[in-house]
């Protein structure tokens, strides 16, 4: 097909064009929704059945490093979203300005990722064989609530390793797409710094956009569903 | 024939394999499914020669357990569900609603290399160790028991979901932003709404198959255990997950069949169809309600009574939506004009088979029946009359029909005929004898069975060899006729649709000028381009009658 | 082109609400309400979510047609939760292990082998 | 047995003739409407056959009062489908309370079926006629299913829950058991026989064992039922060694050293079978502890004695090779 300026051959119209592409872009969202949908589902079901092992596990988190990681995602949704305003209003300067801000910011949440990880490997939390319960049990205190956990849930070395397989899984998903994200908003800057976008020609900046705020929403509830179970405990 | 066409616009293996024209990927897809096809076919030939002999006549336990879930995930996953939508859905939608192309071609070709990428991985599956868990992957024996290649062939099928989910969203906002001036919704083909319905489906219903697999793989992997017991987790979870899409994915198997007859049927009886809002509104509710059936195949293991019975009672709706379609299309019959092509024989032949297979369907919603035939070859008899008589019978309708469209020319037909023929019969006596097997109660996935079996074994397998020789012969001919057929002439049968407006073969931007749809679809009697009588027959109607 | 430009002040603003919302979260985690803290949780998450995509990704602005692809989404994961649930949660206790079974699979019971 | 092809299995429990009944009123319904739809495409197909080339149908758009009834009527067919299948389904999930309770658990690729007595069985199961009968089910490894088709009752066996079902059988005599839910290789062969016993015969065979007599053909039976056979192949491919000319012979040991074959060192294999293990096989035997009777090891022991001219695997091939065998 060919293309003109910047319509592709097979539209008749750049609305027709822009349209196609946002709602493409939603229709894509609509299949990760479900996509991470069954991994929630995956959650709700272990979690509903453990609840013991799923409290332990929680508490195991760092909630420091969560919070500000989400504060970081949120605030980088907010340079994303002006991003696409500056590109809307013609500021082609700002555009690359706010989509830099949006990618280190991503890469800041990564980064906070990264560190959480490498302590669940030093606090022996990775499913396995070396899985360790009693790091997080200082004192006679912690040690008395590890006794009385396993008293209500026996199995608790078991299912503590379910809750954090599906930390991993789930937030090992979520960091994936980040990557796609981060990769997707560079070539976005590569774009920008040749002024590529403007008032009548934004579509990338939108739809990529869309992709970024909704990699946002899905740490949005994965925040409160791994970090924030029953931490009145500790 | 044009002088200029889609097949001969440009040249050489780049202008193909890089190509963005709707029209050559779909034949992408046609080479590549028709591999599968073949290969899946083989599989179940040598399923039918081993069942010979209570014994076993032909491979070990391990090679026929192997053989059987090989022809599932090869039929499953990279025939029934790309077959339709991706060959003649890719090739016509846009030209039935008159545009160039699809909304994003790129996305379209990269969707064909996801596909034969996943391909790959299930081909290195089946050749370094097969594959032996049943095309249901059912845990814990997928993810912990298993000794076979089950981690490509799960990657393999993620990826390939990718490539449905890819392909529907194109198809959604093709239909919805790229239709002709004056093509309104319901001057949409009903191929077109049954394709938007199966695009629905691969939506909103692969993620979840491809993320449960990635489960079922990272299980493997990482010895995590979702669905492993001595670890906690719940098989039973991994059957929810994968119904939920396995379930849906049954209709789009179907679905796109559905299309086809729909344009297959007024084009032969010559007359508008019967009741067109309610078949494309039927092809909605099936996809809508579809979603809410999965656990219907869970009723023996153990779930709760309450829930079987609110799953039992949403099966039996979806029934409605699909017997609506059958009563219409046999409504359109009436007072037709029909010609015994081909195609039209096809579709008859779907309207029986599909008939019994979504009645014996009924059968396996009931909660009493089905703790006696779940799992046994009554189901393998249901679901092949639907997958087989339905939708591959739809398939090759489909093929016949809008092959001289597709090449420009067509096909020896009473060959074709014959060959229609043969494949109903030979269908039938593969299948019909395994309702009563299975109600007799031999099981499914049995590589020997009890000595009383054995008759209607054999008379399944003598059904096969007559099935077998009716899927050759097109394979045959179709080739042959791409260099002798006759030229068909941009529009044969005469058909009222849009693609038939344009050369046969088309040229790569489908139309000279955008169209301007200004007609009801199925409508004949104002159609004077078409070349045909303005007015029915007299022995149909000799008093006018209109409603 | 007929394409609604949100203001960077609501941008900032609602950045604002997210973020205090999320220090409630937090807050609220730490206090025993019983069942009820992964209700209050879920709500909160729910309303940062609705926010972000009713102003972050412009949601309010766009076709119904759009609108109604979003709560087709978030409709169908409801119907895959819920349905799944309806099984799990009416599944009756005799499910519960057997006593004299679960003594006939222990270890040290006569199936060692696996 | 039936006539030489037959269309329904027995009816041997109080749910066969429930189940069947239930058929036939599907049947019945089922054959109405695919009559009805075959007769009207197939009398339109050649009633309004195109008789000119260039002729056209009458464009009849639809019909409303049609539409509807033809929604409506199947409506209450499947309504009634529905409500019949869920009365037959709710009495199979509902347990009887005074039940024989039989537990039962599935592994690759035999079943263990213990008696209220404790008194287990492999791949047989024994129940006396008209008593109501609970099957409590689970799996050591991964699904299995129990399936009788001449009770039509059917139940997962499913790791990490506990299955039940119920039945009473209605007629005295043998009764094939399958695996209905695939669970790998030997699939096919995980089944057996259900034996319905009148109650004395019942009380008589949980009281004592019955042989015939003679030891060599009880313990050729008791190969075949313990499931020995589905692992110890007589070609030694399978996952335990062949018996196959292994009586009075020396083995290696999987710790290098050697063993003898004989009486002791059978009975000991059976027992505990990880005690000494042959070498090239897993340690994955089960112990038959408790689950043999002297009587049973004696009759086994003759058996692999009796064996002990058969020529062992590796020879074998080499013989039939030179068409010896």
């Amino acid at each position: 097909m060919h293309r003109t300026g910047d319509l592709f051959g097979q539209y008749q119209t750049l609305e027709q064009q822009k349209d196609s592409a946002t709602l493409g872009m939603w229709l894509f969202l609509v299949t990760e929704v479900l996509f991470f949908g069954g991994m929630f589902l995956t959650y709700t079901i272990n979690r509903s059945t453990y609840p013991i092992a799923f409290a332990w596990g929680s508490n195991t988190l760092d909630i420091t490093l969560g919070t500000v990681n989400t504060a970081v995602l949120i605030l980088s949704s907010l340079t994303m979203a002006m991003a696409v305003w500056s590109a809307q209003t013609d500021k082609k300067r700002l555009v690359t300005g706010f989509l830099i801000a949006t990618l280190i910011l991503g890469c800041v949440f990564l980064g906070i990722k990264f560190v959480e990880y490498s302590q669940k490997y030093e606090h022996h939390l990775i499913p396995g064989h070396n899985f360790d319960l009693s790091y997080h049990t200082e004192g006679p205190e912690g040690a008395a609530k590890l006794q009385e956990a396993f008293r209500q849930d026996p199995g608790l070395t078991a299912h503590t390793q379910l809750y954090v397989s599906l930390y991993f899984a789930m937030t090992g998903l979520h960091a994936l797409h980040m990557i796609v994200g981060a990769g997707l908003v560079f070539w976005l800057i590569l774009q920008s710094m040749k002024g590529r976008f403007s008032r009548s020609y934004n579509t990338p900046v939108e739809i990529i956009g869309l992709y970024w705020h909704f990699v946002d929403i899905v740490w949005i509830f994965l925040y409160p569903l791994l970090y924030l179970i029953d931490r009145h405990l500790k | 024939m044009p002088r200029v066409h889609y097949l001969n616009a440009t040249y050489g293996i780049r202008s193909w394999l890089l190509t963005t024209d709707h029209k050559r990927i779909a034949l992408l897809y046609l080479a590549v499914v028709t591999f599968f096809f073949t290969l899946g076919g083989i599989f179940a030939a040598m399923i039918r020669i081993h069942l010979l002999t209570p014994e076993g006549a032909l491979v070990s336990p391990e090679t026929y357990n192997k053989l059987f879930t090989m022809h599932g995930v090869a039929m499953v996953f990279f025939f029934l569900i790309p077959s339709i939508p991706a060959i003649l859905g890719n090739f016509l939608i846009p030209m039935m609603i008159g545009a160039k192309d699809v909304a994003f071609p790129k996305l379209n070709l990269m969707s064909w290399y996801i596909y034969v990428l996943g391909g790959c991985f299930v081909l290195y599956s089946f050749f370094t160790g097969g594959l032996d868990t049943g095309w249901t992957f059912y845990t814990p024996l997928s993810s912990i028991y298993s000794n076979s290649a089950v981690t490509p062939a799960v990657i393999g099928i993620f990826i390939n979901g990718f490539s449905s989910i890819l392909t529907g969203v194109n198809f959604v906002v093709t239909i919805h932003t790229m239709r002709a001036p004056g093509m309104t919704w319901f001057r949409l083909p009903l191929f077109v709404w049954s394709h938007y319905a199966t695009s629905l489906i691969f939506i909103l219903g692969t993620p979840v198959i491809a993320i449960t697999l990635l489960l079922c793989g990272v299980e493997r992997i990482f010895h995590f255990g979702f669905f492993n017991p001595a670890m906690g987790g719940d098989p039973i979870l991994f059957q929810h997950l994968f119904w939920f899409y396995s379930h849906p994915a049954v209709y789009i198997m179907i679905l796109p069949a559905m299309g086809v007859i729909s344009e297959i049927i007024p084009t032969f009886a010559r007359r508008p169809i019967f009741g067109y809002s309610f078949i494309a509104a039927s092809s909605i509710g099936i996809a809508v309600i579809g979603f809410l059936v999965w656990a219907h195949h869970m009723f023996v293991t153990g779930q709760a009574t309450y829930s079987a019975l609110a799953f039992s009672f949403l099966s039996y709706l979806v029934a409605i939506p699909s017997a609506v379609k059958v009563f219409n299309w046999t409504a359109t019959l009436y007072k037709g004009s029909i010609s015994y092509d081909t195609p039209m024989l096809y579709a008859l032949g779907f309207i029986g088979l599909f008939t019994i297979g979504g009645l014996t369907g009924l059968f396996l919603a009931c909660l009493g029946l089905d703790i006696h035939i779940h799992d046994t070859y009554f189901v393998i008899a249901h679901f092949h009359y639907i997958m087989v008589g339905g939708a591959i019978m739809g398939y090759l309708g489909g093929l016949h029909f809008w092959w001289p469209k597709i090449t420009g020319r067509l096909y020896p037909e009473f060959l074709a005929r014959i060959a229609a023929i043969v494949l109903f019969l030979g269908f039938n006596l593969t299948f019909f004898p395994q309702f009563i097997l299975g109600y007799l109660g031999m099981p499914r996935r049995y590589h020997n069975y009890p000595p009383e079996f054995q008759v209607l074994n054999v008379l399944s397998s003598a059904g096969a060899s007559i099935l077998a020789i009716g899927y050759l012969l097109p394979m045959i001919y179709f080739v042959w006729s791409m260099r002798y057929g006759q030229v068909a002439g941009p529009n044969p049968w005469p058909a009222t649709g849009l693609e038939w407006r344009t050369a046969s073969p088309p040229p790569t931007e489908n139309f000279e000028h955008t169209p301007v749809v200004d007609w009801e679809t199925y409508d004949f009697v104002n159609r004077p381009d078409l070349g045909l009588a303005t007015k029915p027959a007299p022995h149909l109607a000799p008093s006018h009658e209109d409603d | 082109m007929s394409e609604h430009i949100v203001s960077p002040t609501v941008y900032v603003i609602i950045f604002a609400i997210l973020i205090v919302m999320t220090a409630t979260t937090a807050a609220v985690a730490f206090v025993d309400l019983g069942r009820f803290n992964i209700v209050v949780a879920l709500v909160i998450a729910t309303f940062k979510a609705s926010l972000v995509v009713l102003f972050f990704m412009h949601a309010r602005y766009i076709p119904g047609r759009t609108q109604l692809v979003i709560i087709a989404g978030v409709f169908w994961l409801a119907i895959m939760l819920s349905l799944t649930l309806v099984d799990y949660k009416t599944r009756r206790p005799e499910s519960e292990p057997a006593p004299a079974l679960s003594s006939m699979t222990t270890p040290a019971g006569y199936f060692a082998g696996s | 047995m039936q006539s030489q092809l037959p269309l329904y299995p027995e009816q041997a429990s109080n749910f066969a003739a429930s189940v069947d009944s239930l058929m036939y009123f599907m049947i019945a319904v089922c054959l109405f409407f695919a009559v009805g739809i075959s007769i009207a495409v197939v009398y339109f197909f050649f009633k309004y056959r195109r008789r000119a080339p260039d002729e056209i149908g009458v464009p009849i758009h639809g019909n409303m009062r049609l539409e509807v009834t033809w929604i409506v009527l199947p409506l209450f067919f499947l309504l009634a489908m529905f409500g019949w299948g869920a009365v037959v389904f709710v009495n199979f999930r509902h347990m009887p309370p005074d039940a024989l309770d039989i537990y039962v658990v599935g592994k690759q690729w035999m079943w263990k079926l213990q008696q209220p007595n404790g008194r287990r069985e492999i791949n047989e199961l024994h129940i006396p006629v008209n008593r109501d009968i609970k099957l409590i089910m689970s799996s050591e490894d991964v699904i299995h299913d129990f399936f009788v088709p001449a009770f039509r009752v059917k139940m997962d066996v499913v790791p990490g829950h506990y299955n039940t079902m119920w039945f009473r059988a209605t007629k005295t005599g043998r009764y094939h058991f399958f695996c209905s839910q695939y669970c790998g290789t030997n699939h096919a062969v995980m089944g057996g026989w259900v034996t319905v016993m009148e109650p004395d015969d019942y009380a008589a065979w949980l009281a004592g064992s019955s042989g015939t007599g003679d030891p060599v053909a009880d313990g050729e039976k008791l190969f075949e039922q313990l499931a020995c056979s589905t692992c110890h192949l007589p070609d030694g491919k399978g996952r335990g060694p062949s018996y196959n000319g292994i009586y009075g012979s020396k083995v290696r040991l999987a710790d290098g050293t050697t063993a003898t074959v004989d009486d002791a060192y059978i009975r000991e294999s059976i027992l505990q079978p990880n005690a000494k293990i042959v070498a090239g096989f897993q340690p994955v035997m089960p112990s038959f502890q408790g689950l043999v009777t002297e009587d049973q090891i004696l009759s086994l022991t003759a058996y692999i004695r009796s064996l002990k001219d058969q020529p062992p695997p590796g020879k074998a091939e080499a013989k039939s090779a030179m068409g010896n065998r």
